[in-house]
C-alpha cells in the first residue's frame, strides 16, 4: 500500500494486509500522536488495509504553546 | 469495531475513554467536552463577545468551528509572523476558512504594521525565537481586544498543550507558573478575560473534529518550533499515556481541581504594581512595555530569512 | 577524562554536575550530599541512635556504610520476606555486610516469626505483591524502632526512588500523597521518626559509592517490582534528563523547597483520630491494625511459590 507521511513529506510503499494499528507499530509511530485516513476516510486503530489502499498518517502534534 | 453509542462503524479508537466512536459522536464527544469546558470553569456566555486568535492549524480553527457551531458570538483574529513559507501559507488557510464561512476576521501583519518579523525579532534580541514569538502575540491578543471590546480572547490549546506546560512547570516549581496556568484568567490589570475552551480535548480529537468537518487546516507545524522542549514534553506525556491510559487528562484536570485552589491564594499577592506603557497603553511594570521594546530592537535589524533561525530552536 | 577537583583520571561521569571524579572525589561528593540532606532537613544527630532498614540492594548497604563511616549509632533491620532465591541471597549479602564490619543487625523473618511471606500474601489478600511488601516493611521498621528505643529509622531511598514516586503523585495531584512526601518525617502519634539521607545522590551515585568502597551488595532487583510502574516512572524522568540534565534534581529538590511547605499547611489538619491496636499495639484508625488482619489472612493461607505470583506484578 501507499503510505503518505510527514515532517518529512514523503511517500513510502508497504508489504502486505494489516491493521492500523500493526502498521503504526511497524514504523514505530505512537498512536496518541497520529490519526490515520484510508482512501480520504478516518479508521480506528483495528481497521484492516488492504494491499491497494492509499493511506495517510497524518500527526497530531502541535509544536505552539 | 462499533461506535460506542450507536453501534455504527467506528473512525476512531480513543483509549482514554476505553472506546471507539463513529464519525457523529467523535463530534458529539467534542461538543459535549468543549460544553462542559466552558461550563465548569465559566468561560463565557451566549452574549459575551469572543476573539479567537487563530493561526490556521487545527486547534484554533477547531475551536473557532466550534464555537460558531454552538451559536456563540465569534471573530477571529490572525498575526502575520512572517515566517517564511509557513506564514503565507497559514495566511491562505485562515483567509479561505473565515471567506467560506463569512466569519470575521481581523489581520495583523508584524512586519507590515510594526517593521519586523519573527525570524528578525530573533536575531535582533539574541533570544529563542518562540519568546519573542509568544510575547507578540500575546501582545496583539490583548491589544486587539481592548480596541475592539470583545469581552474574551479564546485560543485553540489543547489538554496535550496544557498538560505538556503543566509538566514543564512541574519539572521546575515554579510556583508563580503553576499558579497562573487555569483554562481561564479574568479580566484585570488591564488585560482582557482569556478562555482556553479545547483543554478537555487531546489533540488527536481536535485534529479529527477538523478532518470530519473538512477543516482544511495547515498541517504543517511551526518550523522553528520542530524539537523544542515543549514538544519532547508531549512525547514523555504520550509515553505515560500508553502505558496507562487517561493518566494525561488526569493529570491536567486533577491539577485544575486540586491543586490550583490552593495556589490562587499564593497568587493572589503577587501581582505587582502595573501602569501604562508610555507608548501603547498596555500593562507593564516600566516605563516602556517589553512588546514596544522589542519593536524598537527588531525594526532597526535588518530582515533575516527564517532559514537562518533554525538552527537555534525554541529550546 | 579527568577528576574535575583532582585532574586524576576520572572514574565516572556525572552529566548532572556537568564533570567527572576520581574515585576519591565521587566518595567525597557523596558524603557531602549526604551530611547536606541530613543538615538541610534536620533529620539526626550525632548523638541519635538510628535503626536502618537494609535489603541486601545498593542503597540500603550504602546509606548505611555511609552513616557508619561519618560516625553515626546505626544498627541494621532485616526483614525476610521469602521471595525465593531472591530473598536467599539478600540474607547472605546483609548478614556478610554486617558480619565484616561487626554492625549490630537485627532479622525479621515474616515466615517465622508471623508465618507467612510476601507471595503467600499477595496470593491470599488478591492485591498486588508490592503493595504487601511495603505494607509489611513499614510496620515492622515501626515497630522495631519503638521496641528498640531508636531516635529515626533510615532508608536507603535515593532521588531516582524519591523522584518516581513524586511524579507518580504528581500525576493525579493526590494531595495527601503529596504532602507526605518528605525527606524526613517527625515522629507523631505512635509512628517513629523516619529519614532519607541519600535523597540526593542518584542511584548511579550510590551504586558508584558501593563499588568503590567494596561492598558486596545484591546486584538483582526484586523479580516481583520487575516491570511495576515505579520503574516506568524511572525511565521516564530518565529520559527527561537525558534531554535536560539535572531536570530529575531540581524536579525533586525543587518540590520540597518550594512546594512542601504549601502543603504542610493542608496536612496538619488532616491527620484524623489514632488509636492503638488491640493486638500489636501499633497506631490505627480501626480496632485492629492493617498489618495484623494481613497476618491473618495471609499465615491461613497455604504457601506460595514465588513463581505463581510473577505473572501478577505490583502495577
Ligand atoms: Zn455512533
Ligand atoms: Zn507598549
Ligand atoms: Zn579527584
Ligand atoms: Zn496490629
Amino acid at each position: 500500500m501507499l503510505v503518505k507521511m510527514r515532517n518529512p513529506k514523503r511517500e513510502i510503499e508497504v508489504d502486505g494486509d494489516r491493521t492500523v494499528n500493526h502498521l503504526l507499530d511497524a514504523l514505530d509511530l505512537v498512536r496518541e500522536s497520529h490519526l490515520v485516513i484510508c482512501n480520504g476516510t478516518l479508521v480506528p486503530g483495528d481497521a484492516r488495509l488492504a494491499h491497494d489502499d492509499t493511506v495517510e498518517i497524518r500527526p497530531v502534534i502541535s509544536g505552539g504553546a | 469495531s462499533k461506535c460506542r453509542s450507536c453501534k455504527a462503524p467506528a473512525v476512531i479508537d480513543l483509549p482514554r475513554h476505553n472506546a471507539n466512536f463513529c464519525a457523529e459522536h467523535l463530534l458529539q464527544l467534542c461538543r459535549r467536552q468543549m460544553s462542559k469546558a466552558i461550563d465548569d470553569y465559566d468561560m463565557f456566555g451566549p452574549d459575551d463577545r469572543i476573539l479567537v486568535a487563530v493561526s490556521g492549524g487545527k486547534d484554533s480553527l477547531a475551536v473557532w468551528d466550534m464555537l460558531i457551531e454552538a451559536g456563540y458570538r465569534a471573530d477571529g483574529l490572525y498575526v502575520g509572523l512572517g515566517i517564511g513559507d509557513y506564514s503565507d501559507e497559514s495566511t491562505e488557510h485562515v483567509t479561505a476558512f473565515a471567506a467560506d464561512r463569512g466569519l470575521h476576521l481581523i489581520t495583523v501583519d508584524l512586519r507590515d504594521t510594526f517593521g519586523y518579523d519573527i525570524p528578525t525579532a530573533a536575531r535582533a534580541t539574541k533570544r529563542a525565537p518562540c519568546s519573542a514569538c509568544g510575547m507578540s502575540k500575546r501582545h496583539l491578543f490583548d491589544q486587539a481586544a481592548i480596541d475592539g471590546g470583545y469581552d474574551v480572547v479564546v485560543t485553540g490549546h489543547n489538554l496535550d498543550d496544557e498538560a505538556a506546560v503543566l509538566l514543564g512547570n512541574v519539572l521546575h516549581w515554579d510556583i508563580e507558573y503553576l499558579a497562573r496556568q487555569l483554562p481561564v484568567l479574568p479580566a484585570q490589570h488591564g488585560f482582557p478575560r482569556k478562555a482556553k475552551p479545547l483543554v478537555r480535548l487531546t489533540e488527536r480529537e481536535t485534529a479529527a473534529w477538523c478532518l470530519l468537518r473538512g477543516i482544511d487546516y495547515l498541517v504543517e507545524e511551526c518550523p522553528i518550533a520542530a524539537g523544542n522542549r515543549h514538544l519532547h514534553h508531549k512525547d514523555v506525556l504520550n509515553a505515560i499515556e500508553r502505558e496507562s491510559p487517561s493518566t494525561k487528562s488526569a493529570f491536567y484536570l486533577n491539577f485544575i481541581d486540586n491543586m490550583a485552589p490552593l495556589l490562587a491564594e499564593q497568587s493572589a499577592a503577587a501581582s505587582g504594581d502595573l501602569r501604562r506603557c508610555v507608548r501603547c497603553g498596555a500593562p507593564t511594570t516600566g516605563e516602556t512595555c517589553a512588546f514596544c521594546r522589542l519593536v524598537d530592537t527588531a525594526s532597526a535589524h535588518d530582515p533575516v530569512p527564517v532559514e537562518l533561525v533554525l538552527g537555534k530552536r525554541g529550546r
